[in-house]
């Protein structure tokens, strides 16, 4: 049941590749943008590269949450997934795994390109590729709460980031202080333990806040 | 404590008194706000059944009026 | 499509009854309040197994509501539906809304056959057969935004021929069908009432049925609410 | 029987009328203390040794930051229980109680920086207490975005009610990573916000100003839950007969 669900969502994404390619331009550019504001060489860009790579992770992860429900919502199918499919959980958490197919998993691939344009050592880049890694998936689930509040409203984009940013903070505060303990040298594993306990912990409760969140938006 | 020491609060008086002042002007501003808006919603509703009386009414009026025509 | 009378009585005694005749859903009077004014109060109705029922009230009288919160979709705010226990063999009443339901990307074979009724997927043959049934064959690997309304309106009504259910929800399944479709959808109607199912619909257009359907009045409770 | 009772509680008929007469009495009660506390607050308590006068802040600063989380907590558990029972007057105490909370959240934070700069002379310390304290104001607001986005108030409760389960079960999360965080960077306790050596003469006031600002708090919850119980129920008679003709 699963499979055939995200055999569904994946060929649906893959039909329209182009959006799934908007997220990572606008990563990619964001990033880039930060050495053009500040001095591209010396010590400050290393220091302050993670946390702006996680940042601009964050904001892409979110860009892209709008394609999770709302043209199924819009077209009246995420009704009748929700109905016919006998347990609505899976709908959703095949969503949620399709989002982080498309739009996770490829940020990623392109932070150790990133990470390089941001002249970070070699063992940092390895922490920034493992707390993404951890970190994204959880971005897709505690989105995919969000956009189902919001899935009912037209303007929904803006209150969307509202609702969903403070719910982020813990994921950015660990990532990013594990990839700056990893420059530093110092062992990191503690800060990936607790992100990994976020990720077990919202994948237990997201699937169920999710489907009560559409719930209350399909009117 | 004379006045003006008072006022002077060993020279940081005047972070005292501004975080007292937002403090105040956040409490009445509170106080006000549920009052005003408690008016509106009087107003709104008293406007409402009045133009409902009158809907009533007219209908009222006009069923007499059918049933004697009827 | 309209098979003379003859035909119809064998039809009835050699097709066994697919359903078992029961009352599949009880409701006892059902209030919909939409933002604190009634749709309507006090609805009682049952629906047995071989009977349409037509609900009709102009537009806002809470037609479409109603469909909805029988199959769970709108919570009801006043009194009680019960759907009869649906055996192993039979599944959830089938609900297709005023909106086709159909992805405009996938293309028409890959919407039936990613689109879970109750529970499971549909076979290969199923969906080839029901798409036949639609005469939309041809378009069979054709994405459906290239479809016309009335052909993307098919494909949603395609899932009525696959779906093992004793009870159809029809949210205005005739907009936007043309003069045969119409007749077709009524024939299937009729055979699905012959053979023990139930339907629940609203239609704008008027609906000849050889058996016509039972009306359910659904009057403006309160007319002036403010 | 309880359940009789427990749903005759949940009447907004009942509580109009209860909180009719118990809220001139709370709002007296709470502005005497008011007065109680800042006399005995600004006149004759002592100043710290290390923070002089400034001190004189925490009367204000502790009460609204505790007044703060006491509300997000209110809001999360009437949220949650109007959600799952779906009572009416529940959401609307969920509801009422988001402004107010986040009132009180604005004015710990403007008392928090105000506090800082006569000790560090900038406005804005990352401290951890402060830090979680914007991130509570960022969650109030989200709720009340939330709740005003939807036309239909009904829809509206119960999204701010599953927004705010969300954010009851990533409160603790917020403030703990806040905590690590702020250790990581800041070392380990600089920050002047632990209470300073309690002289009874300041115990009194801040005890007095935290009784005070919750009380007047709760009045203005009450106040706000009275007016949407008017504005929601307007098509029954009793609220005809209050409101008149």
């Amino acid at each position: 049941m699963l499979m055939q669900l995200l055999k569904r969502e994946l060929l649906r994404h893959w039909r329209c590749r182009q959006d799934l390619i908007n997220p990572l331009i606008f990563f990619v550019i964001t990033v880039s943008l930060f050495p053009l504001a500040l001095e591209p060489q010396g010590q400050l860009l290393a220091r302050i590269g993670n946390g702006i790579i996680w940042v601009a992770a964050l904001l892409a992860a979110m860009l892209s949450l709008e394609s999770m429900y709302r043209d199924d919502y819009l077209d009246g199918t995420l009704e009748l997934l929700l109905l016919q499919s006998g347990s609505p959980y899976q709908v959703v958490f095949a969503k949620i795994i399709s989002h982080w197919l498309t739009s996770g998993l490829p940020l990623v691939l392109m932070s150790p390109l990133l990470a390089v344009m941001m002249q970070m050592e070699s063992e940092s880049a390895i922490a920034l590729i493992l707390t993404l890694l951890i970190g994204t998936p959880v971005l897709s689930l505690i989105g995919s709460v969000g956009m189902g509040l919001t899935v009912g409203l037209r303007q929904g984009g803006v209150l969307l980031s509202l609702l969903v940013l403070p719910l982020y903070i813990p994921i950015l505060i660990f990532g990013a202080g594990a990839v700056s303990r990893a420059s530093m040298g110092m062992d990191y594993s503690g800060q990936l333990a607790l992100m990994g306990a976020f990720l077990v912990g919202s994948l237990s409760l997201v699937p169920f806040a999710s489907v009560a969140a559409i719930k209350v938006s399909i009117r | 404590m004379t006045m003006q020491e008072f006022f002077h609060m060993g020279g940081h008086g005047f972070y005292i008194w501004t975080s007292y002042a937002v403090g105040t002007v956040v409490f009445i501003g509170l106080f006000l706000m549920v009052k005003f808006q408690r008016d509106k919603i009087i107003k709104q509703l008293r406007r409402r059944y009045r133009q409902q009386k009158s809907v009533n009414e007219q209908n009222s009026k006009t069923t007499a009026s059918s049933n004697k025509a009827g | 499509m309209k098979n003379e009378n003859g035909d119809e009585n064998n039809n009835q005694q050699t097709d066994s009854q697919r359903f078992v005749p029961r009352t599949i859903l009880t409701v006892t009077n059902l209030g919909i309040r939409r933002s604190e004014r009634w749709l309507f109060r006090d609805l009682n109705f049952e629906l047995k197994s071989g009977e349409v029922i037509q609900v009709v009230g102009e537009n806002g009288a809470g037609k479409t509501s109603l469909l909805r919160s029988l199959c769970g979709l709108l919570p009801y705010a006043r009194g009680e539906a019960k759907w009869a226990e649906i055996d192993e063999s039979e599944c959830l009443p089938l609900f297709l809304g005023h909106l086709p339901a159909v992805k405009p990307e996938l293309t028409v074979f890959e919407n039936l056959k990613f689109h879970p009724i109750a529970g499971e997927f549909a076979t290969e043959s199923q969906i080839e057969a029901a798409i036949e049934e639609v005469q939309l064959g041809f378009y069979l690997d054709t994405q459906a935004r290239y479809l016309s309304a009335g052909q993307v309106r098919r494909v949603g009504l395609a899932r009525l021929l696959i779906a093992q259910t004793p009870c159809w929800i029809l949210d205005e399944p005739f907009t936007s069908l043309d003069v045969d479709g119409c007749h077709w959808l009524e024939g299937k109607i009729d055979d699905f009432a012959k053979n023990g199912g139930c339907v629940l619909l609203t239609s704008h257009q008027s609906i000849h049925l050889p058996t016509p359907p039972k009306l359910l009045e659904l009057s403006n409770a309160e007319q002036f609410t403010c | 029987m309880t359940w009789q009772w427990f749903h005759r509680l949940s009447s907004p008929k009942w509580f109009y009328q209860i909180s009719g007469r118990w809220l001139p009495w709370i709002m007296g009660i709470s502005l005497l203390l008011f007065s109680a506390g800042l006399y005995q607050g600004l006149f004759n308590s002592p100043i710290d040794y290390q923070q002089g006068h400034t001190v004189r802040i925490m009367y204000l600063h502790v009460p609204t930051a505790f007044a703060s989380m006491m509300f997000y907590v209110i809001l999360a558990v009437a949220a949650a229980v109007g959600y799952i029972w779906r009572i009416k007057l529940a959401h609307m105490a969920a509801v009422s109680a988001a402004p107010v909370g986040a009132a009180m959240t604005f004015l710990a934070l403007s008392t928090g920086a105000l506090w800082g700069k006569p000790i560090w002379n900038t406005w804005w310390v990352w401290d951890a207490r402060l830090t979680s304290e914007l991130i509570l104001l960022f969650l109030y607001l989200g709720f009340i975005a939330l709740h005003q986005a939807f036309e239909d108030r009904e829809v509206g409760d119960r999204a701010a009610g599953v927004l705010a389960m969300v954010g009851i079960v990533n409160i603790p999360i917020i403030h703990f990573s806040v905590e690590w965080w702020n250790t990581l960077h800041q070392g380990a306790t600089i920050s002047k916000f632990e209470k300073p050596s309690m002289d009874p003469a300041m115990l009194v006031a801040l005890l007095l100003m935290i009784f005070a600002v919750l009380l007047f708090c709760t009045a203005i919850m009450m106040y706000r839950m009275r007016n949407e119980v008017l504005s929601r129920e307007h098509n029954k008679s009793w609220v005809k007969e209050v409101v008149g003709q």
